[in-house]
């Protein structure tokens, strides 16, 4: 029973990234129509955004302290953070502790500078070209931040922590009558959890009770019909694609204290991205969150012991095969609608 | 040609000269018979540096990469001579190789044995290398070894940890200076049980492939030989990029240990999703939980940041070691580039240090020449009565004295064990050694079951 | 000749031409030369450039005729170089048994993938085809590696041991893959002045391979099948409403590819006899789609030169390193020199990937039909300066291939 | 005892009720038009004659035989063919390609595997093609991208692509929706010449009520799923009923 109740606990908290994810990306395949295969990529820059606000804070001048020696011998340079000679040491030190969340607050305009960028400068000009066409330009696009990215960070992961009051793990299970140790769960995984869940429910309600969200509805449902009526739908598609920036950014900004960011930890994401988006149906919202949602928790359940011991190998292959018996059992994903996508 | 003299007045010039030789069909010749491949015949050598460039192992290709420009340098009498000077066996001149001027070439692994496989036939066919080394995991390490075992040149393994690359996969024109899986277990669980205590409950994530694999066999091995109880032993997917859902149930399984068999990115992953758990806070059988990471490295120990406090582990060398040679090479590299160069740096440097060494002894580039050399020696690493012990004997590399054992052409060294630094000085100051273990304690005999299964084979010489 | 038109038998003529004289093609600049560097003409490079270009025909086979993009072909090629290496553990080194199974079990597969793939469409399609070869990979990599079942030797590669049976192994035969005797590494090598040219036996049995399938994918390419297979693309509903089962269609068309694909991995074996698992990842299937698209999808050269430009980029581009460069601006004074280095630094070596990202966006921007378009564009060009009068329909009809790539 | 037979055809949608006892006889080498406004069940009623949607009672005969349960391309071999609302086309394609596959498909059946032999080698295909366009007057077209003609000239294309497979019964959905009025009476025109130079079988779905008044000799008024009234056209035009349901609405 715990052990269940462990599993249900880290599936909803890995579908939660991956809902985000797919949320952006069906954002983006609903309203503009557009495969972008470098949506993976956003979610890594909104990562080392993390990392940038993190380097910017730790900005920081050398003193030499002659009583302690480098490794070629020489003495020792202490490195102090700006910050600290600025506002103190004790304040200095939490804003640094604080840069993930700080962080969030640079990342969103950032995410959607470059989410407008995209669109306009790019993205725009494949609207009514082959989707095959939009993936390749895409992919060549995500190539091309991932090797920036790399060229300025490196190959090897970043750490960014979290700040050290959210640090460490609670016992939950003694909360509701368990033993000691027997559900504990990391407490930023929760932050990212109930972040997560924040951010979709925000979009849903940006969707469903603006005027502007009503208008990018109907443009989903029919792009010409709401053209014809005068609306300037262009505009608020480039908006869209911001804001489906931001929230792939976003995700990747609050999920670099659980894994520490990579320059490929788009790509990572990006094929199983895709299941999910498609699973969940192309251009279907509640689909993909649905879809998100579902295989984290049977990601988590296939990682059992119990699991892996009855087929050996489960946990490798499980996204896959659950895609291929969605695929095959309902020909359009969980939510999707007819004949998006289908030629 | 990636050659370093090549000027543009020189391409000019054989440009005219060529252009001469295509009006006179009479000067059409098959190129002769060499007495082996890519024999080099001018004033030059090119060594050939496979390492990552690109790829999720591409800063540790980097760090190769700075360690064979330096021993390039340092073997063409270039810089400060570095590990040359204080390396046992003083053939070298500092002259290039047998006075052949020393160039390389250098591909692109990707960390994948066919583009490993394809960027090493390249320069091989194309650049015509006399020896390829450097690498970063042992699937490249085994594919470029068997590869080129089949051409006929000389493999100087980069990093690689698995046992088969000097078991059942050895290959007689292929060398390992790196330390095994076996060795790490050896090491480590001595080091486990003393600070540990002999009662302990292990729980092993492992990386499912082939390393993962011997990693946990190895230190499975170990451990129970000393008393420990493995409660279970979960492979993880190697494209796994969370390990939540693996770490979460190890609290509750009654294990008072964690065990990671995860390298590069599992690792530095599985590491911080643990410490996440708050696994080490916890105590469990009445004892504090602890995790170790077998196999560690300094470039990912900085992935892991301020997890790997405390963590123990194995690693082949530590820049902060103070014998001569390490003394030495850490300044010539620290000078150069800036910082101190990590256990692949030093590992790729010996190689290309240990093969130029090796021909100069020989007095030729032939392959089966240079194995000679490199393993043919009767010289023995002292307390330790085997027949095996035997080979070439070294010192001044920075491990102490090095045996490069004739039977698998595998390197016994000591092997040291370390642990995350509580208070780093500086980023580069992450681990401690805790214990220098003596390489008769991770000495094995070359038919241990671990090792067992492959063929050694002849030298292959190409042509 | 052989039953095709003039314009055919022009392509490929000029495909036996340039496979033929390639190591000579290929090797334009002195041995000793900076320009060294860009020489493609030795063995294993010549062999990958046919290899990958087989494999990019026959995805094209399926991907430019019916417009079905597959996400797995990969795993084809995988399964085929499994199967030709276990014929070399098991009977012999010689290669012809070899490609024959790599082939018949790729087909195997592909009839099993492509009968489920098939049922769906659009990137329904092309993710239940991904699904399916990462599946496969995962497998392959890990637990079809396992002791006791050991299929693919996982990380490592399948590859021949010294103990492996070989039943039909003599000793007087090479200890290499060979064909009847002659070594498929054996190369003889060509000094003319300062030039050098290898003549590989690997990299012409692949070159006859090539112009055979080659040739066989004109002929389909040609066929009323073809043009079924083109019709799928244009219109299924039309299709189903002339009396036409699409389903059979498509999926011959996708057991043709996927046997075009095993017989690429069984040459990548008989080549190098090791199989890797990393064949199969989705990476390598997208990269045989950037291959189809880069060169020209639907065109009958398109896809060849594809395989060959990204073949070249990646061999080629990534060994360029510092020294190169350093030695290619020496002529400069040392600041300049520097500079130059500098600003080329990102895009060279290990920042190869830089590059070809760069550029496959800027063909897919400019050139939506590939560098097919490229070739056709810069003939309209010189074209029109002869005055002759423009051309209309030649859309499936690629001309002369452009001398770019390769 | 007509060419197709429809009898006691339901067929709901959840729980609309899309067609209700439908029941119609078309005569063999007549035209038979079916009217309705719209949400009548017009469509609904010809996927279920093409095998794109199964009724949930009731029987579809087509020359004695049934349709039921059969795969589109199987409903066409047995000698039904359609024309729909919008051209549907190979647009990739030439215009001679476009007549040459249906015509394969007549001789080859569903499926054939002929991946070696050459188009240009197919003179009987090649000739027959030329014949039905000559006949559709495009032959002079026949190189032309079929996706880049005018809407007529596709929609000709496509009755040509039907006509070239010999059909015995020919289905046409709002065969002149959404054309300019030159090209609907040219459209008329070739449909009354196909109906008196051919044994041919005519069933058309239709909107226009002057394109149906002069073509056919038949029609069967639907509306709310269920058919009104079936008469000659001399009658429809007179009928209260049919005035009120539908012609009324359209005035």
């Amino acid at each position: 029973m715990d052990a269940f109740l462990l599993q249900i606990l880290n599936g909803l908290d890995k579908g939660s990234a991956y809902a985000l994810i797919a949320l952006g990306l069906t954002l983006i395949f609903g309203t503009l129509g557009v495969v972008n295969f470098a949506h993976g990529a956003l979610f890594m820059i909104g990562a080392f955004c993390a990392v940038t606000v993190q380097r910017i804070l730790n900005l920081s001048f050398e003193t030499l302290d002659l009583t302690q020696k480098d490794f070629l011998g020489n003495p020792l340079k202490i490195k102090t953070p700006y910050i600290e000679s600025w506002f103190g040491q004790d304040i200095g030190a939490a804003i640094i502790d604080w840069s993930v969340p700080l962080a969030i607050l640079f990342a969103i305009p950032i995410m959607v500078l470059i989410g407008f960028v995209m669109e306009r400068g790019l993205i725009k000009h494949f609207y009514k070209r082959e989707h095959a066409d939009q993936i390749l330009v895409t992919f060549g696009l995500a190539i091309v931040l991932q090797e920036v990215v790399k060229y300025f960070f490196g190959a090897n992961p970043i750490q960014t922590p979290e700040p050290s009051a959210l640090r460490g793990s609670v016992d939950l299970g003694m909360m509701i009558g368990f033993q000691v140790n027997e559900i504990v769960y990391p407490i930023w995984r929760l932050v990212y959890f109930f972040f997560s869940v924040t951010i979709i429910a925000g979009i849903f309600a940006f969707l469903q009770f603006t005027t502007f969200g009503m208008v990018v509805r109907a443009g989903m449902a029919d792009r010409e019909t709401v053209g014809l009526l005068g609306i300037n739908i262009d505009r608020r598609f480039t908006i869209m694609f911001g804001v489906a920036s931001a929230v792939a950014g976003l995700a990747g900004v609050m999920y670099g204290p659980l894994n520490p960011p990579n320059y490929h930890m788009g790509m990572d994401f990006l094929v199983l991205s895709f299941v999910v988006v498609v699973v969940g149906g192309m251009g279907s919202l509640p689909g993909a969150v649905l879809a998100g949602f579902m295989l984290g928790i049977l990601e988590s359940f296939a990682s059992t012991t119990w699991a892996t011991t009855t087929i050996p190998g489960i946990n490798q292959i499980i996204i896959y095969l659950v895609a291929i018996i969605i695929l095959l059992t309902r020909p359009r994903g969980l939510m999707g609608r007819k004949g998006v996508m289908e030629d | 040609m990636s050659k370093n003299d090549v000027t543009r007045r020189g391409v000019l010039k054989t440009g005219a000269i060529a252009g001469a030789g295509v009006a006179l069909p009479t000067i059409f010749t098959a190129s002769s018979a060499a007495a082996y491949v890519n024999e080099p015949t001018g004033g030059t050598v090119t060594l050939g540096f496979n390492v990552p460039q690109t790829g999720p192992y591409a800063d540790e290709g980097a760090d190769e990469l700075r360690a064979y420009e330096l021993a390039v340098e340092h073997l063409n009498g270039g810089g400060d001579g570095g590990m040359l000077n204080t390396f046992s066996s003083k053939a070298l001149q500092g002259n290039g190789i047998m006075g052949k001027k020393v160039q390389f070439v250098t591909g692109d692994t990707q960390t994948k044995s066919d583009a490993a496989r394809a960027s090493a036939k390249s320069m091989i066919e194309k650049d015509g290398a006399i020896m390829i080394t450097g690498g970063s995991s042992s699937g490249v390490a085994v594919a470029v070894q068997g590869l080129c075992q089949e051409a006929g040149v000389i493999f100087m393994a980069g990093l690689t940890h698995s046992n088969d690359t000097t078991g059942k996969d050895k290959k007689a024109n292929g060398f390992r200076h790196f330390f095994n899986a076996y060795m790490s277990g050896a090491a480590l669980a001595p080091v486990l049980a003393a600070r540990y205590g002999k009662d302990r409950k292990a729980y092993h994530l492992t990386a499912d492939y082939t390393w993962g694999w011997t990693q946990e066999e190895s230190i499975k091995a170990a451990t129970e030989a000393l008393g420990w109880e493995t409660i279970n032993a979960v492979k993880t997917p190697l494209a796994a990029t969370d390990f939540s859902s693996y770490i979460a149930p190890v609290l509750n399984s009654g294990a008072d240990v964690l065990i990671l068999n995860h390298y590069g990115g599992n690792m530095v992953n599985s590491l911080t999703n643990a410490v996440q758990f708050g696994l080490r806070e916890k105590m469990v059988n009445g004892k504090q939980f602890e995790i170790v990471v077998p196999l560690y490295s300094r470039l990912m120990a900085k992935g892991a940041g301020a997890n790997v406090k405390g963590i123990l582990g194995s690693t082949n060398w530590h820049w902060s070691l103070q014998d001569e040679g390490s003394k030495a090479f850490v300044k010539s590299f620290g000078t150069k580039y800036g910082f101190p160069p990590s256990q692949a740096a030093h590992t790729c440097y010996c190689q290309a240090v240990l093969y130029a060494d090796a021909v100069q002894r020989a007095g030729s580039f032939n392959p089966c020449a240079v194995e000679e050399a490199l393993t043919g020696g009767d010289s023995s690493l002292p307390g330790i009565s085997s027949a095996a012990n035997k080979g070439f004997l070294f010192d001044g590399l920075g491990n102490g004295q090095t045996l490069y054992r004739g039977a698998d052409h595998q390197c016994f060294k000591d092997v040291l064990v370390v642990r995350g630094k509580e208070n780093p000085t500086s980023e580069f100051d992450l681990l401690e050694v805790v214990e220098v273990t003596p390489a008769a304690q991770v000495w094995y005999e070359p038919d241990h079951p671990m090792f067992a299964g492959g063929e050694l084979g002849t030298c292959n010489p190409g042509a | 000749m052989l039953g095709l038109n003039k314009k055919d038998t022009t392509l490929l003529l000029v495909v036996a031409v340039l496979t033929l004289f390639a190591p000579f093609i290929l090797n334009p600049f002195p041995t000793d030369s900076a320009m060294a560097q860009f020489n493609a003409g030795y063995p294993d490079l010549m062999q990958r450039f046919i290899i990958f270009g087989i494999f990019a025909i026959g995805f094209n086979i399926l991907f430019g005729l019916t417009g079905y993009l597959s996400f797995g072909h990969a795993a084809f090629l995988g399964v085929g170089s499994y199967s030709a290496v276990w014929i070399f553990k098991l009977f012999t080194y010689n290669v012809i048994p070899a490609i024959t199974l790599s082939v018949v079990i790729a087909a195997i597969f592909s009839l099993i993938i492509g009968f489920v793939s098939l049922r769906r469409s659009g990137i329904y399609f092309s993710i239940l085809t991904l699904a399916f070869a990462q599946m496969s990979f995962a497998l392959a990599y890990s637990v079809l590696s396992n002791p006791k079942f050991n299929l693919t030797n996982g990380e490592t590669g399948l590859q021949v041991y010294a103990d492996d049976p070989q039943w039909f192994h003599r000793d007087s035969l090479p200890d290499l893959p060979h064909l009847f005797g002659l070594s498929m590494n054996s190369t003889y090598t060509l000094d003319v002045g300062a030039w050098r040219f290898d003549f590989n036996a690997g990299y012409y049995l692949c070159a006859v391979i090539l112009m055979i399938v080659f040739f066989l994918a004109i002929r389909i390419f040609r066929s009323p099948f073809g043009m079924m297979l083109r019709a799928v693309k244009s219109n299924q509903q039309r299709m189903n409403y002339t009396g036409l089962n699409t389903r059979p269609y498509t999926l011959a068309a996708f057991v043709i590819s996927g046997m075009y694909a095993g017989l690429a991995g069984g040459l990548m074996a008989a080549m190098d006899p090791l199989a890797g698992a990393e064949r199969m990842q989705w990476t390598a299937s997208g990269e045989v789609v950037l291959m189809a698209i880069l060169g020209g999808a639907g065109t009958l050269i398109g896809p060849v030169l594809g395989a060959g430009f990204i073949k070249y980029f990646e061999n080629i581009f990534s060994k360029i390193n510092d020294t190169v460069l350093h030695s290619w601006f020496s002529f400069l004074p040392d600041g300049i020199e520097d500079f130059m280095v500098f600003i080329v630094h990102p895009f060279i070596g290990k920042g190869w990937h830089l590059t070809l990202g760069l550029l496959f966006m800027l063909v897919v921007v400019f050139l939506p039909g590939g560098l097919v378009e490229g070739g056709q564009r810069i003939a309209r060009l010189l074209k029109g300066k002869k005055k002759t009068p423009p051309s209309d329909g030649e859309d499936h009809h690629p001309k002369k291939p452009p001398h770019v790539a390769e | 005892m007509g060419i197709l037979e429809v009898k006691n055809v339901n067929k709901n949608f959840g729980g609309l009720k899309a067609l209700s006892d439908v029941n119609l006889s078309v005569r063999e080498n007549s035209v038979h038009a079916i009217i309705g406004p719209n949400g009548a069940g017009k469509s609904t009623l010809l996927n279920c004659l093409v095998g794109k949607l199964i009724p949930d009672t009731g029987s579809v005969m087509f020359d004695g035989q049934s349709v039921l349960g059969r795969k589109p391309y199987e409903i066409n071999q047995m000698g039904i063919s359609r024309v729909f609302q919008t051209p549907e086309i190979f647009g990739d394609l030439t215009v001679l390609e476009n007549m040459m596959i249906p015509i394969f498909a007549r001789r080859d059946g569903a499926f054939r595997m002929h991946a070696y032999e050459s188009v240009a080698r197919e003179r009987g295909i090649l000739e027959q093609a030329e014949h039905v366009l000559e006949d559709m007057k495009m032959a002079d077209k026949r190189h032309m991208h079929a996706a880049s003609m005018s809407r007529g000239d596709k929609r000709r294309l496509e009755i040509g692509m039907c006509l070239s497979q010999e059909p015995r019964l020919l289905l046409l959905d709002e065969p002149t929706a959404g054309m300019a009025r030159a090209d609907t009476n040219n459209t008329i025109d070739l449909l009354k010449q196909i109906k008196e130079e051919r044994d041919i079988t005519i069933a058309i779905i239709e909107h226009d009520m002057h394109v149906v008044f002069s073509l056919a000799d038949r029609i069967t008024v639907l509306a709310q799923g269920t058919p009104l009234v079936e008469d000659d056209p001399q009658n429809i035009k007179g009928n209260p009923k049919v005035r009120e349901a539908y012609l009324g609405e359209s005035a």
